[in-house]
C-alpha cells in the first residue's frame, strides 16, 4: 500500500476545510465533496492518497458537526464508512475474518470512481466546447423543405362497379313489407257527422244515407258503416234518435226523436 | 476568435469577406440587404463587392444567389426544382358507399341526388358526391327541370377512360348482370334500367326518360 | 422538366449530380445520407461520389459540408460563428447535472439510469433526464436484460448533429478513456468491493453496441 506511509494524521489545512464548509450546498453529494478534497493534494488522481483523503472528508465533516451545520444522511454514511476503511488501512489485516472486505481493494475502488468522475467532467466540458449547431455553426436559415405531394389513387374495377349495381338494385328487390293498414273511418267521425246531419232526419231514413260521400266505396263502406251504425246506437241510448230495423238484415232506419 | 480581433486593424480580405457574406447569407431565415450585411462585418469590408463575386461563384451552381426586393438571398436552381417534390401515390379502395353511388350515376345519369338516394335506400353523404367529383369520374349535369330544378350527375370521360368503356352504353344491362351472377334477386318491377344511357341525354329532355325509372 | 425527363435515358454527368446533391442538402436544415439524396436523383446517380467533389469544393469557403450522423450537411464555417450568433440564437446554458449526465450516457451508453448514480455519486433527478429526453439528444435505449429489466439510456441522431459528430466513436478522449478503463464499470483487475452493476456489456466497445441501436 503504496499511501500508508505517508499519511499522517489530521493536517493542519483546516483552513481550507473550513472554507470549503460555507460551500457545503455547492457539493453535489460526498462523491463530489471528495474529489474536490482529492484535487487539493494536487497530484494525479491516480496516485492520490486515500487514507489521506479520508483524513480530509472526516475531519471535514466534524468541523461541519462542530458549526453545528446541517449534514445530510448520505455525507455521513461516508464519513462512518471512510473512518471503516482508515481504520482497516493502518491495522494489519485480520487473518480470522476471511470475510472482511481487502481494505485496499476498496482503496483501490474509491480511487477509480474520483478518476471515473472526473474523466467524465473532463469529458463534458470537450463535449461542451465542440462547435456547436445555433452557437458556433449554423444551419440553412431559410430551408426550401422537401414537399411531399400526397395523392391517392382510388381503385376501383369494373366489377366492383357491377357489383355495386347489383347489390344496390338487390336491396331494392327485398324492400320490406309495408302492411298497409287499411282505412278505419273512427266512430268519434261517424258521431260528428251525425250530429251536424240529424236535423235532415226528421223522417226515417237509411242509415246508408248518413255515410260520407268518399266512404262510400266497397272498400270504405264497410268501416264506415260499422261506425256509422255504433255511433246511432250511441245516439239512440241518449234518447236523440230512434232504431227500426223491419227483418233481421234488413235496412236499418233512423230518425231523430221528437223532442 | 484571433479571426475577430485582427480585423479590428485592417479588413479583412475580399476571399475572407466573401465567406462571411456567404456564411450570413445562409444561415438568414431572410434575405439580407448588402447594408445590413456590412454593418455585422469588419469596418472597412464591402459586401456589395463579395456579393458580385459570390453571384459568379454560384452561377451553373445547384443553388443561385438571387436578389428579392433589394436583397439578397439564396435559392435552389429553379430547374432543380423537381428534387424538392416528392409524388406520394397512395392506392386506396373505393369504399362501398362510393362505388354503389357511382354505379347508380352510371346507370341512371342524369340522375339527382334524391334519386340516387331512393335506389340505395340510403343518404348519399355530401362528402361521397365531392369525392367522386374531385376524382373526375362524375360532373354536374343539366338541372332538372322539375320544382327545386336540383343538378343532376352524369359520368365523365375520365370515368369511361378508368373503367375501359368506350361508351356508357357498354355497362351491362340487368340481364346480363344476373347472367354473370352478379344478380341474385329478380329486380323491383316497374324499375327499369336502361341498358343504355342516351350520349348526349343532358341536350334533350332526360326526365322523360327518367320519369318512369323514378 | 426536360432535364428530369432527358435523365431518364442517360446518368447526368458528374457536374450535374454534383448541382442536385448540392441543391438538396443545401436546402435541408437536416443532415441527408446519401442513399436518400440518390433516392431522388435519377436512375445512375451516384451520390457518394460527388459528395467527395462537393466536400472539396467547399472547402475553406463560409459554408461547409460536413459529415454528422453518419449522413451529410451544409453548415457555416465555425470560424464565423461571431457573425452569426444573435441574442435570439444563444444557447441555453444546460445546468451541470444536465451536462454531466449527458456525457455520461453518451461516453457508457447504453446506460442505465443507476449506472449514471454510480458515476456521479448522487441520484439523477427526473427533471434532468426530461429536460435531455426533451431536447431530443438522448433517447430509451434497450432494456437492459438484468433483474428489473431497468430502460437505458442512449444518445440521439439530433446529439450527434448538435456537436458535429458523426458517429459516437468520434466522442472526443473516448479512445482514452477506454484504455484507461475509466469507461468500465470497476477499477481494472481485483474484484469489486461494492455491488458493481452485474451485467458487463458497457465493459467491452460500447460503441460496437450502438452499432444496431442506431
Amino acid at each position: 500500500m503504496p499511501d500508508a506511509p505517508e499519511a499522517d494524521t489530521p493536517q493542519t489545512d483546516t483552513a481550507e476545510s473550513n472554507s470549503l464548509l460555507l460551500d457545503i450546498d455547492g457539493f453535489e453529494g460526498p462523491l463530489d465533496l471528495l474529489l474536490t478534497l482529492a484535487r487539493q493534494q494536487k497530484v494525479d488522481l491516480r496516485h492520490v492518497s486515500i487514507l489521506q483523503l479520508a483524513d480530509h472528508y472526516l475531519a471535514f465533516i466534524d468541523a461541519a458537526r462542530d458549526l453545528q451545520l446541517e449534514i445530510a444522511a448520505d455525507y455521513l454514511v461516508t464519513a462512518a464508512w471512510l473512518a471503516y476503511l482508515k481504520s482497516r488501512l493502518l491495522l494489519p489485516p485480520d487473518p480470522t475474518d476471511e470475510d472482511a472486505p481487502d481494505a485496499e481493494e476498496m482503496a483501490r475502488r474509491l480511487a477509480f470512481q474520483l478518476q471515473r468522475l472526473e474523466a467524465m467532467r473532463a469529458a463534458a466540458t470537450r463535449l461542451m466546447a465542440r462547435d456547436r449547431v445555433g452557437r458556433d455553426v449554423f444551419v440553412r436559415g431559410a430551408p426550401d423543405p422537401i414537399t411531399v405531394n400526397r395523392q391517392t389513387e382510388w381503385r376501383a374495377t369494373l366489377l366492383d362497379l357491377l357489383q355495386a349495381y347489383a347489390r344496390c338494385k338487390t336491396k331494392a328487390a327485398y324492400t320490406p313489407l309495408h302492411v298497409e293498414r287499411p282505412k278505419i273511418y273512427a266512430m268519434e267521425d261517424a258521431l260528428r257527422r251525425l250530429g251536424v246531419t240529424l236535423g235532415t232526419a226528421l223522417d226515417w231514413t237509411t242509415l246508408q244515407a248518413f255515410l260520407p260521400e268518399d266512404w262510400r266505396e266497397p272498400r270504405l263502406v264497410r268501416s264506415a258503416m260499422a261506425s256509422t251504425f255504433a255511433a246511432s246506437l250511441e245516439l239512440a241510448r241518449d234518447g236523440i234518435v230512434s232504431l227500426r230495423q223491419s227483418e233481421p238484415f234488413g235496412t236499418i232506419e233512423l230518425r231523430k226523436t221528437a223532442p | 476568435m484571433s479571426t475577430e480581433e485582427s480585423l479590428q486593424f485592417a479588413p479583412p480580405t475580399l476571399d475572407e469577406q466573401e465567406r462571411m457574406v456567404e456564411a450570413m447569407l445562409f444561415s438568414s431565415t431572410e434575405p439580407l440587404s448588402a447594408e445590413a450585411m456590412e454593418k455585422r462585418m469588419p469596418t472597412g469590408s464591402n459586401a456589395a463587392e463579395v456579393l458580385r463575386r459570390l453571384e459568379r461563384h454560384y452561377e451553373g451552381r445547384g443553388v443561385a444567389l438571387i436578389r428579392v426586393a433589394g436583397k439578397w438571398a439564396f435559392r435552389t436552381a429553379s430547374d432543380l426544382g423537381f428534387l424538392l417534390r416528392s409524388e406520394e401515390t397512395a392506392t386506396k379502395k373505393l369504399s362501398r358507399a362510393a362505388v354503389e353511388t357511382l354505379s347508380i350515376i352510371a346507370y341512371h345519369q342524369p340522375v339527382t341526388r334524391a334519386e340516387i338516394e331512393e335506389v340505395r335506400g340510403v343518404a348519399v353523404s355530401r362528402g361521397t358526391l365531392d369525392l367522386l367529383l374531385d376524382m373526375e369520374w362524375i360532373r354536374l349535369g343539366r338541372r332538372r327541370e322539375s320544382p327545386g330544378r336540383p343538378v343532376t350527375f352524369v359520368t365523365t370521360e375520365g370515368f369511361l377512360d378508368h373503367f375501359g368503356l368506350d361508351s356508357t352504353r357498354d355497362l351491362p344491362g340487368l340481364d346480363e348482370l344476373k347472367a354473370a351472377g352478379l344478380l341474385d334477386a329478380q329486380p323491383k318491377g316497374g324499375f327499369a334500367v336502361r341498358d343504355a344511357p342516351e350520349e348526349d341525354e343532358d341536350d334533350d329532355t332526360p326526365e322523360d326518360d327518367q320519369a318512369d325509372l323514378f
